[in-house]
């Protein structure tokens, strides 16, 4: 896939611009449903995916993926920032108005079993979209076939029923769902995450297949750091509904600058008994705060080991250290002190009453290598 | 050596169904020493979680058949009574399943479930459970034990649910640890939480345990021998050592090849293995992964025994394949250069 | 916890309005004939109907008689169009024998119903199952006027094999053998359904139950099986129960008892409401209707509360 | 009735069929076949399917049967009559009266003939010297037309409103959720007391709409009314469930349309439920409908319903029990039919479903 | 269910015979109070401890109120008027005596003037006294109370007009003026009115406490003048009446009566309440004994079984105002399909007697008439005839037993002979209000009429009477409007005294109205039952006209 690897700097208007979007859910209470707080799913998000690329999106459980997902393909409304496709903002158009939109960016499932209508034939299921967007009924059949097959079933399989596959043929038929109207842009929400590791790396090969010879542009979000750099050009790592590394894939698994990028990284389990033993782990403490309530100051210092009060006060900007390689922390890793003094505090991507002052100054003390190589 | 704990012989489980006969598990064999940590891999409907299960007898039900036997101690815990079952679930052998949101009940608190356990096999009274359960959590890793011991299982996080679910298991001094699929449905921080903590606490309880997974990334640093299920039998069986340097069976290398290396550079494409897992009821004849398998020949339409075919003793495999060729071909799959 | 109690009795509050107001429209919009005629009797002179409709308001616009009957209603001055009698002291009375039917055989049936699921779930597939299954079906679709019909002719009424006394309500106060005696075939008529009912839900809660993750987790710590049936099983699968019964008791509190009441002429509130209908009296219609909405309304809440205490998933903060 | 399966380990079953089946089958077997497949096992609830259908068909051909059989019609009254039986010309209904000053007490209708009579009186006669098996069947034809008229616009209603409040959430379900509790608050029997009786005296004739008093109309809305919520409220459930399902998001983000995910997406989801809830729902209603009639507040008369016969029977159970313990079980055939059919159907459609209704 | 045994409206139920001896004896004098007859006073050895009776339920318990039989029966031993009836078997049970008065009163030659004394020394039960002036408060407190008897005291001087007390209720009623020092009571009327001793007699004239309030006190028991007094009353339940410890045999004319305490349940349901008095439970039953069971009781117990025939017609009103019953043909075709003997053997088990004639037996004003023959095919043929046929016919009835069915006869046989009857059944607490307006356009009903006092005014002038059609109210539901016999009534209701002439003459008006014009279809006078336990001695049964069964009388095994 390296040959599809775009160069963040060779520009272009980007296919989708995220920028300063924020997600938030009300909490309601009471005889009146008063709205008492907010969960905070996305907070402050800016990114851009180039056509082509695949960009990864990395976090727990609750950090505000898979809504920043539904969000981009507007399932969701933005509470704040806008979502801009092709050069077109559409963070607040109506159904009607998203309607052609539709067609140019879906979405494919995590959950096989949920994911598909239990009630309606696979042809039925593909074909739903040619039929919303009002292809001719003759041509639908003949579409959906070829979609099986371009997603490695067969076009027999038309008028099975979903509860008739296994999961893996289940997120297969998902996929031709997404590609029936040939879309630019697909969000996978975790796709593979619900499948045996066999089935996985069919899945990822077929993604994979696809992005070459449909020319897509995939954002993929996955909690798992190993099928994420097997798929992605550039990886967003995000804690917290912040986005707290922005990386192209490699650098950022050789590479990584923010604490919590690294702890990920270690935490990947590596099917080599020796290397195994051999590296650092480093185990976060805890589980990912509320984002009711998230902490203070860098939302990620109480899990920290390298932190310090500057963490609990001071939100770090994200702070680009070249390369297209930034990074939210107020103590970077794998970064010396020329770098940081080059680095800049990214205006693009950071909340607005960040600046220059809060650009990080102290680099993390030794460098973390949490992928040992082996041969 | 240590004293032999487990040891399953022949283990056949059938289940009689609306659509026929499953048979989950159909000829398993293993022996599990106290200080081991045995790690069943495979796909789902593999029959790994159908084996655990059947190890605590939990799988008796009226449309299920078992053949075989499994000796806790020289015991057989499928000819056991009910009442001689329950004296060795919890208390010598226990287990923790894959969901934790939902083996908990939801219904009473963390501390209670724990102390359950604890109240029954050990005829403690409450207040000696309870302070038990507190130390329990506390030794899980559970923050403020003393107030979370009351907390309800919603109350706690996926991670920390797990971990509840480790120390109920371990509340009576177990000697086996059965874990079944403990990290699947969390996060791969958490997850590396989990087995890190299993591996810990086998130590402070001189158990042995039994880990299953569907991602042999898990069990490499843990365990020290390695079952590989397929279609309800076992069709390789090594030292984890002998199993990720020198895997026989070609199941076995498309399970490692699927697996996207970290420590790697990145791969240009997986290894993947091709199709679906077999049908339980009426299973593929002779080598049942041979209609999955790239490298089938004539041979395997004849079911390849188990058998030790490599230098190294007690690695087992079920694979035609002369041990050379497997040698040759093994290294494209495992590098994921062989495409399904 | 004080919050949510309020909130919800705001709500019930509310209801009970607006049920009231439903009550209202429905007997003014669909007249039953003029209140002053029948107060007044056949023989009655102009003058007497005048001065009856002018105390009554009759001759208001509909929201001024509606206010002048609630405001009657609850200082306890309300007297029924067809005899005069108050309204309040009339279902007051009603309520010793309601009470007592209710309460009688929601006994029964819960003790019989849950019982009956617990048989029929251990054993499901079995004989003793399908036999219960076929019972508890019969039971369910037994029209409880027919049943109580049938009881009574059976077993009250200089039949062959009458031992049972025929009808009425004996006070418990002043017969407590005869309350006992008299109130028996009405509680067992009123309780088979239920029984039927709550013996196939509580079964299929049970099934179901069995199922869960956390009863295999029970189980594999070695629980003994009373245990794990008694504890985790039951205990769970009787929580829906719970939210069934208190919603059925407060129906049958409220009304639900009125064929019951009628077929064994318990001079109950139901009776009492199915009297007042046949009267076309809107006074006891308002009356019983409130009071019957009154137990739905607060039942539901105990039942919220009930639900809240015994799920801590869903407690209320 | 069927058979509860408890083994449910990890195994994939439906992968594991999927796989098996052989490959070149084109046709999928869709969960209604599947469903069909287990119900075609469940003997017990087929029988009683059979009863039903043979109650419906048996109800149906009343007007043959009062034609050509009976010679009578259901609300043809023969007091003072005679009939033949055997040769011997019997009253139908027994003389009473004073004679020469002596009180002779009379009124009793003349039993079961069977076939004693030449297909009169089969059942016997009433106090009116009705034929019983006449009014027997045209009585049924009138309570199966209000259970299952009932039940039709009943699970509509609910179906509707189920939809509406569980797809737009928010202020529709607000609205929808209050409506449905106002109904629930009330006291079901009562208030369905009360306004049928209330509506068979004049009618209803509000909003352009002109319902006559005494017509089946009357009591069918009254049922279908008062028992939305309880379809309703379990449908708006599932919908409220099914609508976080990820395929509802899938078909939100093809752009479909409100409708469409409305109608073609959740409601094929809850038509099973809709199904077995419209079978158990006819039984009770055909239970409320005898309930409303005992009490006069549901068929008029002098049209014959099951209810309204008992209620005619009651007053004359000593001397003719026939009368109210015929229609009885009627009701009780009818209304086991459809509930064994009912749980049949569930566990066909859906064995793990808790497809149930609130009570 | 509710069973409204007795559809009987009892105001004033005067007994037939004495007012054939009053109107004979034409007013004035009255006779000395007899001494006890029968049972009397003479009680001595015939007490016993408790009467348990079955009772229906009376609809008030407050003299100035209640006005249905099951109230009358009870509390004629509670309450008193100045005049009361005697209290003996038959048709001497319907004279007049004295009660709280000393004697029958003087009256003025011109018949508006009477005068009153009390007896000496009266209390009521809580041992207050009683005064002359309780008379007038009673009468005033009916009006307050818009009691539905304050129609009979129309005549009293000061009660109608613009600024009669029946209009304003303020003040007093001048033509009652009382005396408590002398215990004198005189009565002023207007105009003389031949019945108003009669009236005295009412319930709604029973004397009660000055200051008791004027609202409804049926479960605050008002303090009694006569032998017994209500204990407790708690409606719909039951009533337990108690010797009324004041009593001290003030009013001789009346029995003490033998039971010392009465215990009255309330069931409505005959059938419940034919069970218990069976099972020796209770003592009578007041329901008539249900057809379901009259064969058992006549057989099994028919020792315990009493049945009487009251002044009552049973008949079908047909609107001869519109079609198709304005037609004559028609309605006699309608006489000819009813056939009296199926309605009282099919609906009320044999309990009547059948009849043609409007005017029940027994009045001397009645001569049988022989007119109609039940024959459907000529009723038929005379639907044809009159061009009627086919026309729907709405048909108007109670909806309850045994009214219901008798309607669903009546509408059944109009299917018979070419109709399209269709049926509405009413309630009956808005029945007679629904039939009596014109609105409702009813062609065809059921109705029945017990008589208020046994006068053919009564019954032709109040039902029958062309004149007296109303738009709303309207007591001649059948619009019945004959010119020439609407004229005849209003001659004779002119004439008061009733000689054999008379009495042809309205012989004549009700063979007219029934045969000639056909415009009703009277088909039954309707019998009930009283039904006793075992332990009751039937040798002290006494039924009386006015008071029914007399329960004072009864005796015990």
């Amino acid at each position: 896939m390296g040959s599809f690897g775009m160069n963040q700097s060779n520009g272009g208007d980007p296919l989708l611009d995220v920028r300063n979007v924020k997600t938030y859910f009300p909490i309601r209470k009471g005889l009146l449903q008063r709205e008492v707080a907010q969960v905070h799913a996305v907070d402050d998000v800016t990114l851009s995916v180039q056509e082509g690329e695949t960009l990864g999106l990395v976090g727990e459980s609750g950090c505000g993926k898979s809504t920043l997902g539904r969000t981009i393909v507007r399932l969701l409304e933005p509470t704040e920032g806008n979502v801009i496709f092709e050069g077109r903002d559409i963070s607040k158009l109506g159904t009607r108005a998203l309607r052609p939109l539709r067609r140019q960016m879906q979405m494919v499932f995590q959950d096989p079993y949920a994911s598909l209508n239990p009630r309606k034939r696979v042809g039925s299921i593909i074909g739903t979209p040619l039929k919303i967007h009002g292809v001719d009924k003759s041509e639908q059949r003949q579409r959906v076939q070829e979609l099986l097959e371009t997603v490695g079933l067969s076009p027999e399989h038309y008028n099975r029923f979903p509860h008739e596959f296994s999961g893996g043929q289940r997120q297969r038929i998902g996929v031709a769902r997404a590609l029936a109207l040939h879309p630019k842009l697909i969000v996978a929400d975790e796709p593979v995450s619900a499948l045996d590791v066999s089935i996985q790396s069919q899945m990822l090969n077929l993604l994979d297949d696809l992005q070459k010879e449909l020319s897509l542009t995939y954002i993929f979000i996955a909690h798992d750091l190993g099928v994420v750099r097997h798929v992605s050009n550039r990886i967003a790592v995000m804690y917290l509904g912040k986005l707290v590394e922005l990386s192209p894939a490699e650098e950022l698994y050789q590479r990584p600058i923010m604490p919590y990028t690294e702890a990920l990284l270690s935490a990947v389990p590596i099917p080599d008994p020796d290397l195994s033993h051999e590296r650092e782990r480093i185990v976060l403490q805890g589980d990912v705060p509320s984002p009711i309530n998230p902490p203070s100051g860098c939302r990620f210092h109480p899990r920290c080991r390298y932190m310090t009060d500057i963490c609990r006060e001071v939100e770090p900007p994200l702070t680009s250290y070249g390369n297209g390689h930034l990074a939210a922390c107020h103590h970077p890793l794998n970064v010396d002190k020329e770098t940081l003094a080059r680095a800049t505090v990214s205006e693009r991507y950071t909340p607005a009453e960040a600046d220059e002052g809060a650009k990080p100054k102290t680099p993390a003390k030794g460098e973390a290598h949490p992928i040992p190589e082996s041969g | 050596m240590a004293e032999r704990l487990i040891e399953v012989k022949g283990l056949k489980v059938q289940f009689a169904t609306e659509d026929g006969i499953v048979r989950a598990v159909d000829g398993v064999d293993f022996e599990l020493s106290r200080g081991q940590v045995l790690g069943i891999v495979g796909e789902s409907g593999s029959g790994k979680s159908v084996t655990a299960m059947t190890l605590l007898g939990l799988t008796r039900d009226r449309n299920t058949r078992f053949e075989g036997e499994v000796l806790y101690k020289g015991r057989n815990v499928l000819g056991m009574n009910e009442g001689e079952l329950q004296e060795v679930r919890g208390n010598e052998m226990s287990m923790i399943f894959q969901d934790p949101m939902t083996s908990l009940n939801p219904v009473y608190s963390v501390g209670a479930q724990i102390c359950e356990a604890i109240q029954i096999h050990e005829r403690a009274d409450k207040s000696t459970a309870r302070r038990r359960a507190v130390d329990l959590l506390k030794q899980v890793g559970i923050p403020n034990a003393d107030s979370r011991v009351d907390n309800y299982p919603h109350e706690f996080s996926g991670g920390m649910r797990q971990r509840a679910m480790i120390a109920m298991a371990l509340a009576c001094n177990p000697d086996v640890l059965i874990a079944d699929e403990p990290t699947t449905a969390l996060d791969v921080t958490i997850q590396a939480q989990i087995i890190e903590l299993i591996d810990r606490l086998k130590d402070e309880f001189n158990s042995a345990v039994i880990l299953i997974t569907h991602d042999l990334g898990v069990v490499a640093e843990i365990a020290d021998e390695i079952i590989v299920m397929y279609a309800g039998r076992v069709v390789e069986r090594a030292q984890t050592r002998d199993l990720f340097y020198d895997p026989q069976m070609p199941y076995t290398w498309g399970l490692l090849g699927s697996i996207p290396r970290l420590d790697r550079p990145k791969q240009e494409r997986l290894h993947s293995i091709k199709g679906t897992p077999p049908s339980l009821i009426r299973s593929p004849t002779g080598c049942k992964f041979r209609p999955r398998c790239p490298h089938a020949f004539d041979k395997c339409m004849e079911e390849p025994p188990l058998e030790n075919r490599v230098e190294t003793p007690g690695h087992l495999d079920r694979c035609w394949l002369s041990v050379a060729e497997k040698r040759q071909l093994r290294e494209r799959t495992l590098s994921g250069e062989e495409a399904a | 916890m004080i919050s949510f109690v309020i909130r919800r009795l705001i709500g019930a509050l509310l209801v009970l309005i607006a049920v009231s107001f439903i009550t209202y429209l429905i007997f003014v919009k669909i007249p039953g004939g003029d209140p002053a005629f029948r107060i007044a009797g056949r023989t009655a002179t102009a003058q007497n109907i005048e001065d009856i409709r002018q105390k009554l308001k009759l001759d208001a616009p509909f929201y001024e008689q509606y206010w002048a009957m609630m405001k009657s209603l609850f200082s306890g001055s309300l007297v029924s169009y067809s005899s005069q009698l108050n309204v309040v002291d009339q279902i007051k009375a009603g309520i010793p024998a309601t009470f007592s039917l209710c309460i009688g055989a929601a006994i029964i049936w819960l003790f019989f119903g849950i019982l009956v699921g617990i048989i029929s779930a251990v054993t499901a597939g079995r004989w003793s199952d399908r036999v219960i299954t076929v019972m508890a079906l019969i039971g369910i679709s037994l029209p409880v006027f027919w049943l109580g019909l049938m009881a009574r002719y059976l077993f009250a009424q200089g039949h062959p094999f009458a031992f049972m006394p025929d009808g009425g309500y004996v006070p418990f106060t002043s017969n407590p053998w005869g309350w006992f005696t008299h109130l028996l075939m009405p509680w067992w008529v009123l309780a088979i359904l239920f029984i039927g009912f709550y013996g196939r839900v509580l079964r299929s809660n049970i099934l179901d139950t069995i199922n869960e993750d956390y009863v295999r987790t029970a189980k594999a710590k070695g629980l003994p099986y009373k245990r794990v049936m008694v504890k985790h099983v039951l205990r769970n699968s009787l929580i829906p129960i719970v939210t069934l019964f208190g919603l059925d008791f407060a129906a049958v509190i409220g009304g639900s008892a009125i064929l019951t009441e009628t077929v064994f002429d318990l001079k109950g509130v139901g009776w009492y409401a199915a009297q007042a209908v046949q009267d076309l009296d809107l006074p006891p219609i308002m009356g019983v209707t409130i009071y019957a909405t009154f137990f739905i309304v607060l039942f539901s809440v105990v039942v919220d509360l009930m639900y809240a205490w015994l799920d801590p998933r869903i407690r209320p903060t | 009735m069927a058979t509860e399966s408890t083994t449910d380990f990890t195994l994939d079953t439906a992968a594991a069929l999927a796989a098996a089946e052989d490959e070149g089958a084109i046709e999928g077997k869709s969960p209604w076949y599947l469903a069909w497949r287990r119900l075609r096992r469940n003997y017990v609830a087929l029988a009683f399917l059979f009863v039903f259908v043979a109650i419906v068909v048996l109800c149906l051909c009343a007007p043959l049967y009062a034609h050509h059989v009976a010679h009578t019609g259901p609300n043809t009254g023969h007091l003072g009559e005679t009939f033949t039986r055997d040769g011997q010309q019997v009253p139908i209904v027994s003389k009473g009266g004073f004679q020469n000053g002596q009180f002779h007490a009379g009124g009793i209708p003349v039993g079961p003939q069977l076939w004693h009579a030449g297909g009169k009186y089969v059942l016997g006669a009433d106090n009116q010297g009705r034929d019983v098996a006449v009014r027997l069947l045209y009585g049924g034809l009138n309570s199966l037309a209000i259970g299952i008229g009932s039940a039709v616009i009943c699970t509509f209603f609910a179906m509707v409103f189920a939809l509406l409040a569980g797809y737009y959430g928010g202020k529709t379900d607000w609205i929808i959720s209050r409506f449905f509790d106002l109904i629930w608050a009330f006291p079901v029997l009562l208030l369905a007391i009360a306004l049928g009786t209330a509506l068979s005296i004049n009618g209803f004739h509000h909003f352009g709409i002109n319902i006559k008093s005494g017509s089946l109309w009357i009591p069918t809305l009254v049922i279908s009314y008062v028992l939305i919520p309880y379809i309703g409220r379990p449908l708006r459930g599932q919908i409220l469930s099914l609508r976080e399902k990820e395929f509802i998001e899938a078909a939100n983000s093809q752009g479909a349309s409100s409708l469409r995910v409305m109608f073609s997406e959740l409601l094929p989801n809850i038509a099973s439920s809709i199904l077995v809830f419209f079978t158990l729902i006819i039984a009770n209603n055909i239970l409320t409908e005898a309930g409303l009639s005992f009490l006069g507040a549901g068929v008029q008369p002098p049209s014959p319903s099951w209810g309204t016969m008992i209620a005619d029977g009651q007053d004359r159970i000593a001397t003719a029990p026939w009368l109210a313990i015929i229609p009885g079980i009627m009701i009780v055939l009818t209304v086991l039919s459809l509930n064994v059919f009912g749980d049949g159907l569930r566990d066909a459609l859906d064995p793990r479903a808790k497809v149930r209704m609130e009570h | 269910m509710t069973k409204r045994s007795r559809l009987t409206r009892v105001v004033g139920v005067l007994a037939l015979l004495a007012a054939l001896a009053f109107l004979a004896g034409c007013g004035g004098g009255g006779n000395k109070s007899s001494s006890g007859s029968s049972g009397g006073s003479s009680n001595s050895g015939k007490t016993y401890p408790v009467l348990r009776v079955i009772w229906d339920a009376p609809d008030y318990m407050d003299p100035q109120l209640y006005y249905t039989v099951a109230a009358y029966q009870i509390n004629n031993y509670v309450w008193s008027g100045l005049l009361g009836y005697k209290h003996a078997a038959g048709p001497a049970g319907a004279q007049l005596v004295p009660y709280l008065a000393e004697s029958m009163p003087k009256i003025s030659a011109d018949g508006k003037d009477l005068k009153f004394t009390l007896r000496k020394n009266l209390h009521y039960s809580n041992g207050a006294a009683v005064k002359a002036s309780d008379f007038k408060y009673s009468i005033e407190r009916a009006f307050k109370m818009d009691s539905p008897g304050v129609g009979f005291f129309s005549a009293i001087s000061g009660v109608s007009g613009a600024n009669g007390f029946a209009t304003t209720k303020k003040g007093h009623i001048t033509g009652i003026i009382t005396n408590d020092a002398n215990r004198t009571i005189e009565l002023k009327l207007d105009h003389p009115e031949g019945d108003i001793l009669y009236i005295l007699a009412l319930e709604f004239a029973h004397v009660v406490p000055s200051g008791t309030p004027a609202s409804d006190q049926s479960t605050h028991p008002i303090p009694s003048t006569g032998p017994y007094m209500v204990q407790s009353y708690q409606p719909n339940r039951g009533f337990t009446l108690v010797r009324n410890p004041h009593y001290n045999n003030q009013i001789p004319t009346e029995p003490s009566g033998n039971p010392d305490k009465v215990v009255g349940t309330i069931i409505t349901d005959p059938v419940a309440a034919y069970q218990r008095v069976v099972s020796d439970k209770a003592d009578y039953d007041f329901q008539p004994v249900p057809n379901d069971r009259l064969p058992e009781a006549q057989s099994k117990y028919k020792d315990q079984l009493r049945i009487y025939t009251n002044a009552n017609t049973y008949y079908y009103a047909l609107n001869n105002a519109i079609p198709p019953f304005n037609n004559i043909n028609a309605r006699k075709a309608v006489q000819m399909a009813i056939d009296p003997q199926a309605i009282i053997s099919g609906v009320y088990g044999g309990l009547g007697r059948p009849t043609e004639n409007f005017l029940p037996p027994g009045y001397p004003q009645y001569k049988k008439i022989d007119a109609w023959h039940f024959d459907l095919a000529k009723a038929k043929q005379l639907v044809q005839q009159s061009g009627t046929a086919g026309q729907t016919v709405d048909v108007y009835g109670p909806n309850e037993d045994p009214s219901k069915a008798n309607t669903e006869y009546l509408a059944g046989q109009l299917t018979k002979i070419g109709y399209k009857p269709k049926l509405h059944l009413l309630s009956h607490a808005v029945y007679f209000q629904t039939i009596g307006n014109q609105a409702t356009k009813a062609q065809a009903m059921f109705t029945d009429w017990y008589q208020d006092y046994p006068h053919p005014i009564d019954w032709f002038d109040t039902l029958l009477n062309g004149n007296r059609i109303a738009k709303i109210h309207n007591n001649n539901v059948g619009n019945v409007n004959v010119p020439s016999v609407n004229k005849e009534i209003e001659a004779l209701k002119k004439i008061t005294t009733l000689t054999p002439d008379v009495n042809n003459r309205w012989a004549k008006v009700d063979s007219d109205l029934m045969a000639k014009y056909a415009t009703t279809v009277p088909y039954m006078n309707r019998s009930s039952t009283d039904f006793f336990g075992s332990k009751v001695d039937m040798s002290c049964y006494t039924f009386s006209v006015v008071l029914y069964w007399d329960w004072g009388l009864s005796c015990m095994k």
